[in-house]
């Protein structure tokens, strides 16, 4: 048992992806997608929150989300990129959903 | 039988995600389901006493909270982090909710089949 | 896999609708299957016959209605939240004195147990928000 | 004082109309002028003649046209944002092929432009955003 | 010349208001209405940050936004509890006015 | 003539608020005003280079921006602390704009009549 948790405000605007964080489980993974690939990048002043939540969850980002918003370099390293049919995937390999919004 | 967690985290008001969530809420008390509640961030609004929205001239929807019993939904939870945060108590809640840590909280998520947040 | 999927967002001022109807067809493309796309809040809008998007910006409507047709699957669209918004279809607008109705097709006006019931029914719930 | 006001939300799904009405009916009973009322975004929600709200919930069209009329100003709807939302007038709608149009009486669909020219005339431009 | 600052966001939710109070300026007035009249509340989380805003700001709050919510007791004292009356002396009184949400 | 200022806080594409804030600011320069902008907050991604929308099948308006000189909006201004709290420079943004601290955008907003925000 275990959820994949799907994120899509910015962390720089609204509290969606702190209250994930607070709430998910050990093992969760969260998806980040929308708006909310903005909390997956490097060097920017989340990048401390997010490097805490990867050592509890595994971290993923929608990879279409940060090709429209430019920011493909920007991603950090540990947080794995995939496409709509990786999310897809991820749905099937952990046993339930939760969106945050 | 399903177990559903509804996971609110929405004030009342500023938006319509909360009275239509209660709608929904309600029609799932229907189908004879394990229904579990839980408000949480800014959600535990919804549950405040003494709302009067007269001069707003939109509706008050918090009395439709205390039917909830009626509709054999009774696993009400609240997260004590958000009561604290807000400067609530459970004595200004509409309602008798459960208490929960936010480490409990977090484990009784994990126990449903289907989440519906709003 | 089966898949029930909540919408709950309006077309054009947010990205979830987009997102949710990408997710359809890279599920449907892997072999899943869509048992019900239920439309809720704000997402009533995108069952509107009326939208004239720009030929430059995608038409979400006729993207569902044509996902819908190809798979089977249904695309509810709660009453409740579609009668205070003003997605009616002729049955509705016939009830309350509107002159016409604009539910595009395809789409159907159903109870808010459909959305319950979906639950039940799929392996996964979707759902894609505001 | 003369106000203009621009409306970004959605009605039901967002408390900003409700305000904005609420402030010029306010700022109407002190004989304060309302030069225009601008709704743009999901705004142009506001201004479809298909609404059923429950009988227990405002009927925030028809309050806006009782206001309009009384006062004599504008309830202008930006046609961009309409038309991409499917808010149409019979011309618009007899543009786009559409079989019915569904702008409540009272509102006219508008050129950006009129946004630009209220903000230019008034002494105060309201903004009640999403 | 001064500035009424708008506001109708929870500040628990979102980063409106502390933007708005990032970019007043001394002497402007911040008016919280809709859900940004939970910032306007003794005894919060936020109050810390409401107090510090007062140094600086005139704050006041829309009362008939405190009342739907059950509130009206819990306002801050420092904050004014004005009505939709109230708001329109405001736009007057001030020259300009300025929307955050 | 009015001195008119957009500010720009919301990130493109997750809402539709950026688009049709910017359609507004074409028509406002029609006007033979004085403008201005700024981007700051979340605002400051719609200026961010190498957008590119094509898989998610919507429309990439920042190319837009680059007209902007064409309707002689000139003054275009961004907040150096939401920049820098993006992990963004000027060499990432897809048009040359002015960088202003804090205390500096305080003073602008101050000197304009009229205020739209998006």
């Amino acid at each position: 048992m275990s959820i994949l948790h799907t994120v899509n405000k910015s962390p720089f605007v609204n509290n969606s992806l702190a209250s994930c964080l607070r709430l998910a489980a050990q093992g969760d993974g969260i998806l980040l997608i929308e708006d909310g690939v903005y909390g997956g990048l490097n060097h920017t002043g989340f990048t401390p929150e997010l490097e805490q939540a990867l050592a509890n969850f595994t971290l993923y980002v929608l990879q279409p989300d940060l090709a429209a918003r430019g920011i493909v370099n920007q991603a950090h390293p540990k947080v794995q990129q995939i496409d709509y049919a990786g999310f897809v995937d991820l749905t099937v390999f952990y046993t339930n959903v939760q969106a945050w919004f | 039988m399903k177990k559903i967690l509804f996971i609110q985290r929405r004030s009342p008001y500023g938006t319509g995600f909360a009275k239509e969530a209660l709608d929904a809420i309600l029609m799932a008390s229907a189908f004879e389901q394990e229904i579990s509640l839980v408000f949480t961030d800014d959600g535990v609004w919804q549950l405040k006493n003494q709302q009067d929205t007269k001069t707003l001239g939109i509706k008050n929807f918090s009395p439709t909270f205390k039917a909830l019993e009626l509709y054999e939904v009774k696993q009400i939870y609240v997260e004590q982090m958000a009561l604290e945060q807000r400067g609530l108590q459970i004595e200004d809640l509409i309602i008798p909710v459960t208490v929960l840590a936010t480490a409990e909280l977090r484990q009784l998520i994990q126990q449903h089949d289907v989440i519906l947040s709003f | 896999m089966k898949f029930a999927i909540l919408i709950n967002s309006a077309p054009f001022s947010h990205q979830a609708s987009d997102t949710a109807y990408q997710f359809c067809q890279a599920a449907l493309n892997k072999g899943h299957l869509i048992h019900r796309v239920f439309f809720y809040h704000d997402a009533v809008y995108i069952g509107s016959s009326l939208m004239c998007p720009p030929q430059d910006e995608p038409n979400i409507t006729v993207h569902w209605q044509n996902l819908a047709k190809q798979h089977g699957f249904d695309l509810a669209i709660c009453i409740a939240a579609a009668l205070r918004r003003g997605v009616l279809n002729e049955q509705e607008a016939k009830r309350y004195g509107k002159s016409s109705a604009n539910l595009a097709a395809e789409f159907k006006i159903v109870g808010l147990g459909q959305l319950v019931e979906a639950c039940l029914t799929a392996d996964r719930l979707m759902v894609f928000g505001g």
